[in-house]
């Protein structure tokens, strides 16, 4: 099987999403066993907490051709680590906000709150980030055109 | 000798450009470095030195040597090398010129280096006459004439004109491709400004640069070898 | 000026001939009048060649990370810029407070050189200032240029008070000015995102990675830098594909959120002129807008907007140019 | 060079159904470094662990991958069997192919396409682990109950009488909890007292237990085996060691107007109390409210009476900080306020009641000693209607979405003990479903209908008002299909239970993940019931979701037989993914620490040689691996990445990313 997609038929988004172990992650798990879908071009990255997630990783995944990166936590005040996300939503409040002023679209980046019970909207945060990146189309802004043509 | 009224150079460019890939300073977001030029890129021939030297046209600060591709286990490696187009490298002052004879020394030495050996063919090189060196400016020091560069085509610029001399049969031949565009004559405009930049460069402050402040052992070499004089 | 340049070689010859200090580290004269460089020294006659002028816009601080931790105490002289960059590196156990003399040197601006020689001066040989005149002596005759114009960036929007003094020279009282050093960050933030991604992908489409910025930057001081280290996975040095600038120039620019004094060296080395201290003053007026007024080296001690937290903060979603929308 | 092997699990249909596994293993099988692909029905069966154990030794492999369930599920069967197979437990890492990807989405195609690259993300993964070691950490052989209700003293007696000591922290002044408050039980109507205080009693007496009533858990550090934690000693302004219960002062004491929270505020009690007469700690409290010497400094009759002078007006609030190895949540429940429901009248008339205040006007220590007597005008009621579901199964927004589970069988057993002790009283309730799934409890059900005559009426009331005197329920009778009105005497409402607002609080300090409804989360709803995700916390009770007693007292004792699973134990294997600086990479900043929530990054001055016999002292950062918990959080704030966190390196993450992005 050519597992290189040669040429791209209509533009699907590459989703990276980073969750936290404790909430979102078990909020993903919840979704999954309630058969909530959404589409299957969000790959879920396990971390042990939100505020384990590095600008750099953020950076990365646009570099090697990501087209939108949303980074998923616990409800600030059920941190497992008490504090992770605290410092996470201060992180990515200057990041996105930096990210912006560089001229890359908002809405490529995103941060949500999804508890270990939240299955439900967790697959509906989905749903509405993978529509939201299909209407920005491609990102072009923020990528390593090497990364992009296969190299 | 030729000469091109200042008003035309934008024909030059043009002319130069249909034939070869034409590299020249040109003003970017205020910094003003080579760059490839094209129609409505604002040329600076006036800004003495440029950030980056033109060295990165024959020895780039980064190049893709080769390619590789996996698939699976296996590696596969893709010479990429393409040949470089006729290029022509307009603006450069005596002193990188004479930086690109010292690189030339170095790169086309045996074991030649192919990248840059074929850059260095594929490009005719156009020195740009200094006529307001600044007090930074050290030629005098290394035997380099401000007023009278080598390179394959010499030009001078004053107020009005821009002056060409061509010196090797590269220069000949690219001369012959934009003849039409010039006239003749220019000598005594060109022996006018000499005149003046080799006064200023007699009172330029590093004009008597001693370089034995570098330990003596280390000048000869660099007297020697680099500089060829014996 | 040339008052202020008496009294501190005065006072830096008495603090080492006294032996109260080990070495005095200050600017010593260039090849011109226009590029004297920061310098170690360390015995009372290489200080005739100590000179304060109107181009020591260097930022002393950084390099008392090393000279701290030789023997005997350390001299220094401290613009008010600079003061900002000490108490940072204190508060980060960078350099030894005891070992430290700081002599807070009055500053009324420094001159950029560029600046004088882009007005098409050339040739300079000395340079005298008297309130808001510039007088250029070169080969060819007096030049006289409007200060304002021929300031560094960096003192442009300048308003900092010395922070830290052991000792003062100061004879010139400096007029206190209230100008926004946001505005041009503002005038950024008004454009639409492509006009934003257009001028900083021209900006740094000219970054030639030379990394003066971060060798001259006192917060950017990292035993081992990112960028030099292979494993950590984004050490590229090349400067061919336009992502790796912006990818280490937002790192950078993140790395030094929150510690960064806005002291405005990385834009005055940089020599494509990228205005980088637009992107630090980017996270300093959003760290405000977001969390409330903070002076990167105000105080030696205590957390940074980064390392501490409230229960209130606004969500990234919907956080935008220092407010929530 | 990486020998790395590679299980795809079917998990029988969830993910062969949409994942064609067969072609996921060919395609992983040329991934460079992958040495063995296999895949099989069952991988977490015996014979599937067997295959990796088999598969390890016959290509002696370094690492391996299992595409399978969510590892939250058997990342620890998986290490294990790679552990006996003489693999360092932490080489492998899970691919989840199930929850992320089988179960939710449709297209076959796509999803194996998005099963290759979850795989092949895991594979980069595991290229970059290392074999990590878990460290130990000594266990403090204590428990600690928050909460002294049914729960609460279950699971205290149940870890006591296994021999280790048990603190109980109480909120109230006495412990018993809510079920002190019932009158009768079901299904067995027992009666609630009679069953509870002999606990209760056995609780005081037993020397393995410490009841600290009247006290809050204030602060909690630490983490399993291991948490300190902080006890607030409320005021009781009466000395425990001295008060002997004789109630003389409640008798003496003027300020009788306080309303009587164990009645439901139905009657009133002096400001100095003994909430029941078997109250357990059998000591006074004073509510400081409403005593007049604590209000105005006059008064101070009760310490004049008190014969052993046990009352004393300065005592301050005070703390105890005491070290346990697990922690039992218990804190039970109350109805939920009914300010959101005014349709049914309960905040204008005294005689629409909740069944809690309906327990408390048949309980002989009730406020009309045991007869069944109206509040409004203490007459005793002749028509009597139920509402049940009131504020449960409600997704309006104003109420509880959740069925609150007790409802049907405590208004079953109402019913019943009134039509037996008043055989002329009439009885309806309004239902939309009886439910009595449990041993006996249908039959219950059936007894009141049957033998005991309640009027069941299927169909929900529209509203409860006065006219002239009597109560009109206005509701709709389904099975008839017609609107009708009840004239009552007497309005009951079987009102919804919520968790004790205070959890809320208990959680931010256990880090205990809590819902949105502030019921705890399990950590497995179905494997995990009585355990909270973070480690070391153990849920009892209506804390943990709607339960009646049997259910509260089974998962108090599952409780207590997990916590001494763990006391028994004298060393526990700590988390090895901890924090790991670099130390000739860091610049001894100090940002880290800063941002460390258990404090576990400390500073030495450490000597490193430069080279040609020179040597410098730096300030580098140092971890305790034994206090930290592996959160990542200094990782970030430190600028040359010098702090690294074990099992979910920087570099693992980006290789992570860079498989999921080549697309």
């Amino acid at each position: 099987m050519q597992d290189v997609k040669t040429e791209k038929k209509e533009f699907t988004p590459n989703i990276v999403a980073f969750c936290c172990n404790w909430c979102s992650y078990a909020g993903a798990d919840l979704a999954g066993s309630s058969r909530l879908s959404y589409p299957a071009n969000v790959k879920i990255i396990r971390v042990p907490c939100s505020c384990r997630v590095n600008p750099m990783f953020v950076l990365k995944a646009f570099q090697q051709g990501a087209d939108g990166v949303i980074l998923c936590g616990c409800h600030p005040g059920d941190c497992h680590y008490v504090t992770g996300n605290y410092y996470t939503r201060r992180r990515m409040a200057l990041l996105y906000s930096f990210l912006n002023y560089m001229g890359i679209e908002k809405a490529r980046t995103r941060l949500e709150w999804v508890s270990a019970a939240e299955g439900q909207r967790f697959s509906a945060v989905m749903n509405d980030f993978v529509k939201t990146v299909t209407e920005l189309g491609e990102n072009k802004r923020l990528t390593d055109l090497r990364v992009k043509e296969g190299e | 000798m030729l000469k091109i009224a200042k008003e035309r150079l934008n024909e030059l460019y043009a002319a130069i450009s249909n034939a070869m890939e034409l590299v020249l300073p040109v003003k970017k977001a205020g910094e003003v470095n080579f760059a490839m030029w094209a129609e409505g890129k604002e040329v600076s021939l006036e800004t003495l030195k440029t950030v980056k030297s033109p060295k990165d046209t024959f020895f780039p600060q980064s190049e893709n040597m080769m390619k590789f591709k996996t698939d699976g286990k296996n590696i596969e490696i893709l010479d990429i090398r393409a040949e470089k187009a006729p290029t022509v490298l307009f603006g450069v002052r005596p002193c990188d010129y004479k930086a690109i004879e010292v690189l030339d020394k170095v790169f086309l030495a045996d074991p030649v280096d192919t990248y840059y050996q074929n850059r260095r063919e594929a490009t005719t090189i156009i020195t740009l006459a200094c006529a307001k060196p600044e007090e930074s400016c050290f030629c005098k020091v290394f035997g380099i004439d401000a007023a009278a560069p080598a390179g394959d085509v010499a030009t001078w610029l004053d107020g009005d004109n821009l002056y060409w001399q061509a010196n090797t049969e590269k220069g000949e031949a690219l001369t012959a491709l934009v003849k039409e565009l010039f006239a003749e004559g220019g000598e005594a405009e060109v022996s006018a400004q000499q005149e003046k930049t080799r006064a200023i460069v007699e009172k330029l402050p590093f004009a008597t640069l001693d370089l034995s402040r570098l330990s003596p052992k280390t000048s000869t070499i660099y007297s020697m070898t680099l500089l060829g004089r014996k | 000026m040339k008052d202020v340049e008496l009294k501190v070689v005065e006072r830096a010859k008495a603090l080492l001939a006294s032996g109260e200090v080990a070495r005095v580290v200050g600017w010593k004269k260039g090849d011109f009048c226009f590029d004297p460089s920061p310098a170690v020294f360390e015995s009372v006659e290489e200080l005739d060649g100590l000179v304060y002028n109107w181009f020591c816009g260097a930022n002393l601080s950084k390099y008392l990370i090393e000279i701290s931790k030789k023997e005997g105490k350390t001299a220094v002289f401290l613009k008010p810029c600079d003061t900002y960059s000490f108490n940072q590196l204190i508060k980060e156990h960078r350099i030894n407070r005891e070992k430290v003399y700081a002599i807070a040197v009055e500053c009324l601006g420094k001159l950029d050189v560029e600046k004088i020689k882009a007005k098409g001066v050339s040739m300079i040989e000395d340079v005298e200032v008297v309130e808001k005149e510039v007088k250029v002596a070169t080969a060819y005759g007096t030049e006289t240029l409007h200060k304002p114009e021929v300031l560094l960036t960096k003192c442009e929007t300048c308003q900092k008070t010395h922070q830290v003094k052991d000792e003062e020279i100061i004879l010139h009282e400096r007029p206190a000015r209230d100008v926004d050093r946001f505005a041009e960050v503002a005038k950024l933030e008004a454009m639409t995102e492509d006009e934003r991604f257009a001028f900083w992908k021209e900006q740094l489409s000219k970054c030639i990675r030379c990394n003066a910025c971060r060798n001259v930057c006192p917060a950017c001081s990292c035993v081992k830098c990112v960028f030099d280290n292979p494993a950590s996975g984004i050490s590229a040095k090349a400067n061919d594909a336009e992502f790796e600038e912006q990818l280490f120039h937002i790192i950078r620019a993140f790395h030094v959120a929150g510690r960064c004094t806005d002291c405005g060296e990385c834009s005055r080395v940089c020599p494509q002129n990228i205005p980088l201290h637009l992107l630090n003053r980017k996270f300093i007026k959003d760290i405000d807008g977001f969390y409330g007024e903070y002076q990167a080296g105000e105080e030696a001690e205590g957390k940074t907007p980064l390392t501490s937290f409230t229960e209130g903060d606004v969500e990234p979603n919907d956080a935008v140019d220092g407010e929530a929308k | 060079m990486q020998r790395i092997g590679v299980f795809i699990c079917w998990c029988g249909s969830n993910i062969a159904a949409t994942v064609d596994v067969v072609k996921v293993a060919e395609t992983i099988k040329n991934e460079p470094g992958v040495v063995f692909a296999a895949n099989y029905q069952y991988m977490c069966s015996e014979n599937g662990q067997q295959l990796i154990k088999q598969a390890i030794k016959e290509h002696n492999l370094t690492g391996i991958v299992v595409g399978a369930c969510s590892p939250r599920m058997h990342e620890a069967t998986f290490r294990k069997a790679a552990e006996e197979a003489g693999m360092n437990p932490y080489m492998v890492e899970i691919a989840n192919i199930r929850e992320h990807c089988s179960w939710i989405h449709k297209d076959m195609e796509e999803t194996t396409e998005k099963a290759v690259v979850l795989v092949r993300t895991a594979i980069a993964k595991v290229k970059l682990n290392a074999p990590l070691m878990a460290g130990e950490s000594p266990v403090i052989k204590r428990a600690l109950v928050i909460g002294g209700g049914i729960a609460g003293i279950q699971a205290a007696l149940d870890i006591a009488d296994a021999g280790f000591e048990v603190d109980i922290v109480e909120k109230n002044a006495t412990i018993g909890g809510r079920m002190a408050q019932l009158d009768k039980t079901f299904p067995t109507l027992d009666c609630s007292a009679c069953i509870l205080t002999p606990k209760m009693v056995d609780c005081a007496q037993h020397e393995k237990i410490d009841i600290l009533s009247y006290s809050e858990v204030e602060e909690v550090k630490g983490f399993v085996g291991n948490f300190n934690v902080k006890i607030r000693r409320k005021a009781r302004y009466v000395d425990e060691s001295k008060c002997t219960g004789c109630k003389i002062c409640m008798e003496k004491c003027p300020a009788k107007k306080g309303a009587n929270e164990f009645n439901m505020g139905l009657d009133n009690r002096p400001a100095i109390h003994i909430p029941f007469a078997q109250a357990i700690p059998n000591v006074a409290v004073i509510d400081p409210e409403q005593c007049i010497k604590l209000k105005t400094g006059k008064c101070g009759i009760c310490q004049k009476f008190c014969g052993v002078g046990a009352i004393d007006y300065e005592q301050k609030d005070t703390f105890v900080e005491r070290q346990y190895g697990a922690i039992v949540v218990a804190t039970g429940f109350k109805p939920i306020a009914l300010d959101n429901f005014n349709e049914y009248g309960y905040a204008d008339n005294k005689d629409v009641i909740t069944s809690l205040e309906l327990e408390r006007l048949m309980n002989a220590a009730g406020p009309t000693g045991g007869v069944l007597l109206r509040p409004s005008d203490k007459q005793h009621p002749k028509v009597i209607t139920f509402i049940q579901c009131v504020g449960s199964r409600d997704s309006s927004g104003c109420g509880k979405p959740y069925c609150s589970k007790i409802c049907c069988m405590y208004t079953a057993k109402h019913a019943m003990l009134i039509r037996e002790k008043y055989p002329d009283t009439e009885v309806h309730v309004f239902y939309i479903d009886v439910r009595t799934p449990g041993k006996n409890y249908d039959e219950f059900h059936r007894r009141a209908v049957e033998q005991y005559g309640v009027d069941y009426i299927k169909g929900m009331v529209g509203k409860v008002y006065n006219e002239n005197g009597k109560l009109m329920v206005q509701g709709s009778n389904l099975i008839d299909n017609e609107q009708i009105t009840i004239e009552s005497d007497l309005v009951v409402l079987a009102t919804a239970i919520e968790p004790e607002p205070s959890v809320r609080k208990i959680a931010t300090l256990l880090t205990a993940s809590i819902d949105t409804n502030n019921f705890l989360t399990e950590s497995h709803a179905k494997l995990r019931p009585v355990e909270s995700p973070t480690a070391g916390v153990y849920l009892a009770g209506v804390c943990q979701g709607p339960k009646d007693i049997p259910e509260t007292v089974s998962q108090a004792s599952a409780c207590a037989a997990k916590v001494i699973g763990l006391l028994v134990k004298d060393k526990l294997k700590t988390n090895p993914c901890v924090a790991q600086p670099d130390e000739n990479m860091c610049n001894g900043c100090g940002q880290c620490a800063n941002v460390c929530p258990y404090g576990a990054i400390t500073y030495v001055d450490k000597e490193f040689r430069l080279g040609g016999g020179k040597t410098e002292i730096r300030r580098v950062a140092t971890v305790n691996p034994a206090v930290c918990q592996g959160c990542g959080a200094c990782t970030v704030t430190c600028p040359s990445g010098a702090m690294d966190l074990k099992g979910f390196s920087s570099k693992q993450i980006m290789s992570e990313v860079e498989a999921i992005c080549k697309m």
